[in-house]
């Protein structure tokens, strides 16, 4: 228990824990529904939550500062609109300058967020909560009506969902799901060891310190709200890959399930704790669910009202799991011993390299 | 005169339980003058509004030597503090290092120039572990977080501080003292040149206050200026070379400590004598109220068994994280014990709850008043009402105001509560006056057992001789007082017996005749003594 | 400059100044704008959002939250609804439906006060699963054909102009104002919202206090999704869909803050008008929709935006740091 | 160039020309304040109708300029109804309402018609035809079904085979209705007999849930060989699905689309056959329409007859669809494949 204890973390078990829920998850399903264990249903599964996969871990960076972004669906509606009438416009644009469009706009509408709340002081939720009504309402009157359409666009964009980078063992590891699965990877690397993505947990936890003891407390929530609306334009360049046909009303309600799946995957919603790799594993578990419940032989109509419960369930659990850790450790942990060592002699021996 | 009599003893009691010797220590002045000054500050001036901060004040910091800072909340120690450490620009004057006028534009400046400052209430991150907290202000550490050598040099410089701590674990449930810790080792960490420390014992036991003492006289031999601020004369007396005191934001006076008795300091601080710390004249104790038997919090203390009696004065002695705070805890229901029994004027309890335990007459102030104590925000009048609402309510349950108020008045004119109104939210008080008001919130609920944590922590001199002489009147009115409280010599002075714990468990329980300094420290530190083991 | 800084620091006086332009536009641009029917209906387009608002404020200020409103408004006409084509007599399937909002208030309550899970989490399950269960209710079908009495409880003015649903607005305002302001729960509220710790420490039963709000917020919603089924005569599945987020604007608008602890009904009350007026007056002005909700969007950042600009200005004048 | 079906309702238009009232053309250069509500904003047909609105517009010579005015789509119903009950506050001449809320509307409606504004429907009526003087429907909405029907048996052949419908949401009148309509023709028929239907799902007019939902059909039905789709955006969610799921070849799209965004999918055989009217000669009709009742010069009765510019003459008739309602039918259907879609398309 005690090298547990020195080298795992509650978050980490939180994080088990809910592989464990979508383990059983899937257990269950698979003696449910008919041919569950195939392919297939991978596939299924992988490729629906590619999207909101990408948008929770711009979330995740939101949250993590004790912000919150709820502008995610119009900035991943607005992103997907204007990269497809762009693409229609320029077949010939090679899609590296394609992704980079969806991804400039999405940073700069989420840099308009950043810039209200870290040096307008606005309350993040305020902020978000309005521009999610301006972008939605801009991407209305600029679109004008016309829909981006699947034949408009160039044919390596409509083909790019199904395109695949490897196959293991019948599972297709489709593009897009790679590209989702690299984003998760890159910032989760990020968050836990780049010195500065570690502020984001620092001013998250504890924003008044970390004014006081200097941190650039501004810049950080800017960078955080920036990167989320980068991601959701990242997220809806795949969405226009995914769809084809972009209508105004293009990633509405990604908001709040974004939000779902930062806290089902464990991130605390008051900032400081948590991974993208969790908020990961949140968006697997909704997907798992949303995508089984599909399949099974039960009415339309049932399928949210048992979501929501399920939803419940999962965080309701990892939360008394994770409470009852959280006891554990704190009895072990943090014994001050009575006894005093004597300070090193040698000059500088504590000072910092 | 009188007063420096009784003082004298008093303090000779407390230099040796904390293993000082009065020739010894920083007794003699060391020679000073060679080395030239590291940090001068030169007619510093500030204002906020209407109220004046800091006027005209200069400060000169030596190399190698503790600088006490001394003044009652408000004298504008903190304010001054704020400005050496870039978080607030003065309006006038100017700052030099090492001869170098510079202006401290931000914290991380500041840090730059090598003045780092411990404050009163440590600046952890609860989701960051042991070591990001240590070393998270540190510029240059590379982009990338070597994980492994941050864990070492952390636990390098825990174990030179004498603590273990997990560096692993997150912060979040690290006890205050453990918390100071990592404060400390997060200043030392830095290359300090100037040390700011706001009241670092505010939250330290006895011994670990010896401990951070040591700590701070080894960063002094290294040449580090300290800047020392702290309402505990016996630990002013023991560590500083000089004494600058502060009143309403003017320098009254700055001597070396050779020249200055703790009750001159307490006068210039004051602007009038006060005695201090004189022991409570016993009262004649009446019958049991509470009788306490193998009482336990599974994994967190054991078999804790005691009695008050009514006038009686109950001290809960050792060091922080003993148990004495749970032991507390329990009794009001906050996390309720376990196990063992607790027997109030006769009648077994089993109290789960604060309102229980409220309705059994137990009223509990918490050591945290800013957190758990008062609801900051609230006028003082709602916060003294807030524990008994009911009593305050008309028939169409809504809250008859004028009787809040008039409650409020009259413990405002009882207890001295410095306030324009009991209208005024309890943010807006000095520590003093917010511990006041939280004591009056619970005297209204005219407890029979009243548990006191740390009643004096962190205020001023002045309110906490009132504090003191409040406990002996309350202790005169017949109630039951336990009192949990880290400063010994507090301890001494108000108890009539002192209960000692230590990790968890009930080392002994003193009379008031035979607690000692050093009895109740041994005790605390560990080896039972025979006799009076409970 | 002081004294005018001072009240426009005073998130009300704001609120006033914006709703006096609004209104002041409002007069200029439409001739209809005055008439009492255009006043009535100023109200009735979304007086069930703004009936919900004033528990949302209670709930808000004690530091939660509670998405799953809509959906609660939902399903509570649709159990309406539902029962009705069952043959059971409409009072009694009124009843019913209350009691499905009373029901998923003790749901929203139990496991935040007393589990302890994060309300946003627990109302963002409620917001889609309560969702469900009106669907489960109602499927496909659009359900109508009420008694004329009931609809004219929707419809109908009752005393001068006043509709049912504008009364009840009135009174419930009054009431929860002097819950908030005056009574022992008001108090609570606010000090829970404050620190939810210190108030455990003052022996406030900080459970109950959680679940009393959680349920008289899904009371309020059942029945302002009963008023709205009232109005509109017929029930479907959507109904309400997407309130929450209108209404927690109303509330925001008002100056109630999100962490809790800080807002008043006056405030509450002053953002209403605010955005009732401020849409009616787009509606008379022939604005489209979506050009409404930016409007408000933009009104809510600006809200906040411009006195934190003011006072920042104001302190760099001043030369000190906050 | 349009391959026009000759549609039984269009049949019984012709027959009905030479009898009956004739009330006396619309007279041009009147002034009358109308309002074109489409279900919600942003989306092509409705835009379409616009188009078709301000066309007759210009013949009409309008004095006032027509407001085209519609709510955003996650508050359609409510935002309906306030621009109803705004334009009844306004006092207008007509409102062309193309009704997203059921009979949610007949309140705000009732209110502008008791004031004398002209209520007329498009593309989609009010349920129980309270407070609306006509609907102009696209087509009849029992051919709808009938249409649905027969492109389900040319895509699925003689021996028939499974099929899925995608429909809109489950609160969507007309999807509600079309699909009654398409269930009642396969039980009317014998040759239908074969076509079995094995489930009825929503993707509630969003691409990515109807994506979604079509895909989910093809796991949970594996010999279904037809998903049909009563809905502009089901069907090309639809048809991309199966595109991406490379399964055009076994699992085929039908249903009401938009050339415009089918024609890639009409071309690689994932949608062989589809339908749809034309929104813009509906805007057109129903602008004249309303006109034409705004400005007397005919009344929404039974049996009247008018002449509706470049769309012809228009005899209105009860809706057999509905209990209670007056309508005229547009008509005709057409039916896009291969031949004509890509046409149909510019």
């Amino acid at each position: 228990m005690n090298w547990l204890q020195r080298h795992i973390r509650p978050e980490q078990v939180r994080e088990l824990s809910l592989l464990l829920l979508i383990i059983v998850a899937v257990l269950v399903f698979g003696s449910l529904i008919p041919r569950y264990y195939t392919s297939l249903t991978f596939n299924r599964i992988a490729s629906s939550v590619v999207i909101i996969t990408v948008v929770a871990a711009g979330q995740t960076l939101v949250v993590l500062t004790r912000s919150i972004d709820l502008s995610v669906g119009s900035i991943v509606g607005c992103t997907a609109y204007f990269a497809g009438t762009q693409l229609a416009a320029h077949h010939g644009m090679p899609p590296a300058v394609a992704v980079l469009i969806a991804v400039a706009l999405g940073a700069f509408m989420g840099s308009l967020n950043g810039v209200l709340v870290a040096w307008g002081r606005v309350p993040p939720i305020i902020v978000t909560l309005g521009t999610l009504a301006i972008y939605r309402g801009i991407l209305i009157d600029y679109s004008g009506a016309k829909t981006v359409t699947t034949d408009s666009l160039p044919a390596w964009l409509v083909d790019l969902p199904t395109v695949d980078v490897a196959t293991v063992g019948g599972l297709e590891i489709r593009v897009v799901v790679a590209a989702a699965l690299l984003v998760v990877i890159v910032f989760q690397l990020a968050t836990s060891f780049l010195t500065v993505s570690r502020r984001l947990y620092a001013i998250g936890s504890n924003p008044e310190a970390a004014a006081l003891i200097g941190l650039p407390t501004q810049r950080i929530l800017f960078t955080a709200f920036v990167l989320s609306g980068a991601l959701s334009g990242l997220a809806g360049f795949l969405f226009l890959a995914r769809f084809g046909n972009i209508t105004v009303e293009a990633g509405r309600g990604l908001e709040l399930q974004s939000v779902a799946a930062v806290v089902v995957g464990g991130v605390n919603i008051f900032g400081g704790s948590g991974t993208i790799f969790g908020s990961m594993l949140g968006a697997v578990m909704i997907g798992t669910l949303e995508q089984s419940l599909f399949r099974l032989q039960i009415s339309e109509f049932w399928r949210d009202a048992i979501l929501g419960l399920l939803i419940l369930l999962a965080v309701a659990s990892d939360a008394v799991i994770l409470n009852r850790l959280r006891l554990l450790w704190a009895r072990t942990d943090l014994k001050l011993i009575a006894k005093s060592a004597p300070l090193p002699a040698r000059e500088g021996e504590v000072t910092a390299p | 005169m009188t007063g420096e009599r009784r003082l004298k003893p008093l303090l000779m009691r407390v230099w040796e339980a904390e293993g000082v010797s009065l020739t010894e220590g920083g007794a003699e002045p060391r020679a000073q003058a060679a080395v030239p000054p590291i940090l001068e500050i030169h007619d510093i001036a500030k204002r906020f509004g209407a109220t004046q901060a800091l006027e005209a004040v200069s400060l000169t910091l030596y190399p190698g030597e503790v600088h006490a800072l001394l003044g009652e909340n408000g004298a504008g120690k903190s304010t001054l503090i704020k400005i050496m450490t870039g978080v607030y620009q003065p309006d006038r004057g100017e700052i030099r290092l090492a001869g170098q006028p510079i202006v401290i534009g931000s914290a991380a400046e500041a840090q730059r120039h090598g003045i780092a400052a411990i404050y009163q209430e440590p600046l952890l991150f609860p989701d960051l572990n042991v070591a990001e907290n240590i070393f998270i202000s540190h510029q240059g550490r590379g982009a990338v977080t070597n994980w492994r050598q941050m864990f070492r040099e952390a636990e390098e410089i825990l174990a030179a501080l004498g603590v273990a701590l997990d560096v692993r674990s997150p912060a979040r449930g690290l006890t205050l003292a453990a918390q100071q810790s990592v404060e400390i080792a997060k200043a030392i960490s830095l290359n300090v040149r100037v040390l700011i420390m706001d009241e670092p014992t505010a939250s330290l036991s006895a011994h670990e206050v010896t401990q951070l003492f040591k700590l701070v006289k080894d960063l002094r031999d290294k040449g580090v200026a300290i800047l020392f601020v702290s309402h505990r004369m016996e630990e002013v007396f023991e560590i500083a070379d000089k004494v600058t005191v502060f009143r309403d934001g003017r320098l009254i006076s700055t001597r070396p400590r050779g020249e200055v008795t703790p009750r001159r300091a307490i006068a210039d601080m004051v602007g009038r004598e006060i005695g201090l710390l004189q022991p409570r004249a016993p009262v004649k104790q009446g019958d049991l109220i509470l009788s306490v038997r193998g009482l336990a919090r599974e994994g967190v203390f054991h078999d804790v068994s005691f009695d008050v009696r009514r006038g009686e004065v109950l001290g809960f002695a050792g060091l922080i994280g003993a148990g004495r705070t749970d032991v507390g805890l329990a009794l009001f229901g906050i996390e309720p014990a376990t196990s063992g029994t607790i027997v109030l004027d006769g009648k077994t309890r089993n109290i789960r709850s604060p309102r229980e335990a409220m309705a059994c007459g137990i009223a509990y102030l918490s050591e945290d008043r800013r957190q758990l104590g008062l609801s900051l925000p609230m006028s003082i009048a709602a916060n003294i009402s807030l524990p008994v609402l009911r009593r305050y309510l008309d028939r169409f349950g809504l809250v008859r105001t004028a009787s809040e108020r008039a409650t409020a008045e009259g413990f405002r004119s009882r207890l001295a509560i410095r306030t324009p109104s009991v209208d005024v939210s309890v943010a807006k008080l000095s520590g003093g006056n917010q511990q006041k008001v939280m004591l009056s919130k619970w005297l209204n609920t005219h407890p029979r057992l009243l548990i006191l944590d740390e009643p004096t922590r962190g205020i001023d001199v002045g309110a906490k001789s009132e504090v003191h002489a409040m406990i002996g009147e309350l202790a005169a009115e017949g109630i039951g007082i336990i009192m949990i409280s880290s400063e010994l010599p507090e301890v001494l002075a108000m108890s009539d017996r002192v209960l000692v714990m230590r990790e968890g468990r009930q080392m002994a329980i003193f009379d008031r005749a035979e607690a000692s300094g050093e009895r109740v420290m041994t005790a605390a530190m560990g080896q039972a003594l025979t006799g009076e083991a409970a | 400059m002081t004294a005018a800084l001072a009240r426009l620091r005073s998130w009300e006086g704001l609120l006033l100044a914006i709703l006096i332009v609004t209104v002041a536009l409002n007069l200029a641009n439409s001739p209809y704008y005055l008439g009492v029917e255009n006043i009535v209906n100023l109200f009735q387009l979304e007086i069930e959002k703004i009936i919900v608002a004033l528990t949302m404020t209670l709930i808000i200020i004690n530091g939660e939250i509670d998405l799953s409103v809509a959906s609660v408004m939902g399903l509570s006409a649709c159990v309406m609804a539902w029962l009705f084509k069952m043959g059971v007599a409409l009072p009694l399937a009124l009843l019913a439906a209350l009691g499905s909002g009373v029901l998923a208030g003790l749901f929203n309550g139990f496991w935040t006060a007393y589990v302890g899970l994060p309300s946003l989490a627990v109302t963002l399950a409620g917001l889609i699963g309560f969702r469900g269960v009106a669907r489960i209710l109602v499927e496909d079908r659009a359900i109508g054909n009420y008694p004329a009495w009931f609809n004219e409880l929707g419809q109908q003015a009752f005393l001068g102009p006043l509709t049912l649903s504008i009364m009840i607005f009135l009174a419930l305002f009054a009431v929860v104002a002097v819950v908030l302001h005056g009574s022992a729960l008001g108090r609570l509220v606010y000090v829970m919202g404050n620190s939810l710790e210190a108030a455990r420490y003052s022996g406030v039963r900080t459970k109950r206090v959680k679940m009393i709000l959680f349920v008289a917020s899904g009371v309020v919603a059942a029945l302002a999704g009963l008023l709205y089924a009232a109005r509109l005569g017929s029930v479907r599945g959507d109904m309400a869909q997407g309130f929450e987020l209108d209404i927690i604007t109303i509330v925001l608008l008002g100056g109630v803050s999100i962490f809790g602890g800080s807002g008043n009904l006056v405030g509450v009350g002053l953002s209403i008008f605010v955005i009732l007026n401020l849409r009616n007056g787009m509606g008379l002005a022939n604005i489209t929709g979506n050009t409404q909700t930016s409007v408000v969007g933009a009104l809510l950042i600006l809200s906040v935006l411009v006195p934190n600009m003011a006072q920042l200005i104001h302190n760099r004048w001043r030369g000190r740091e906050t | 160039m349009k391959k026009l079906l000759l549609t039984t309702a269009a049949l019984a238009m012709l027959a009905l020309l030479p009898q009956g009232a004739f009330a006396g053309d619309i007279m041009p250069g009147k002034d009358v304040k109308m309002v074109l509500l489409p279900k919600f904003l942003g989306i092509l047909p409705f835009d379409q109708a616009h188009q078709g609105a301000l066309e007759a517009e210009k013949e009409l010579k309008n004095g006032s300029a027509l407001q085209f005015l519609g709510p955003t789509p996650e508050n359609s119903v409510a935002g309906q109804i306030e621009i109803v009950t705004n334009a009844a506050t306004q006092g207008v001449g007509a409102i062309m309402i193309s009704n997203n809320s059921g009979d949610q509307i007949v309140p705000s409606a009732k209110t502008a018609h008791d004031k004398g504004i002209k209520v007329v429907t498009w593309d989609s009526p009010i349920p129980s035809g309270e407070a609306e003087d006509l609907f102009v429907a696209q087509v009849d909405f029992a051919e709808t079904g009938k249409v649905m029907a027969d492109m389900a048996l040319k895509i699925l052949g003689d021996n028939g085979g499974k099929f899925a419908i995608l429909s809109a949401s489950p609160d969507a009148a007309n999807q509600n209705s079309w699909i009654k309509a398409f269930h009642d023709v396969l039980k009317s028929d014998p040759k239908y007999a074969k076509l079995q239907e094995v489930d009825l799902v929503y993707g509630n007019d969003q691409s990515e849930a109807s994506y979604n939902q079509a895909v989910a059909l093809v796991d949970k039905h594996p010999d279904m060989q037809l998903i049909m789709a009563p809905t502009s955006v089901g069907i090309v969610a639809a048809a991309k699905a199966m595109q991406d799921e490379k399964l055009c070849d076994k699992v085929k799209v039908s249903g009401l689309g938009v050339p415009s965004e089918m024609v890639a999918y009409t071309m690689n055989g994932c949608a062989p056959d589809f339908a749809l009217w034309s929104f813009v000669d509906l805007g057109y009709l129903a602008y004249y329409t309303a006109y034409g009742l705004a400005t007397g010069a005919f009344e929404a009765k039974e049996g009247v007859s008018f002449k509706a510019g470049r769309l012809g003459d228009y005899k209105i008739a009860k809706d057999p669809t509905r209990s209670k309602g007056l309508r005229i039918v547009m008509g005709p259907f057409s039916i896009y494949d291969k031949s004509n879609v890509q046409a149909a398309a510019k």
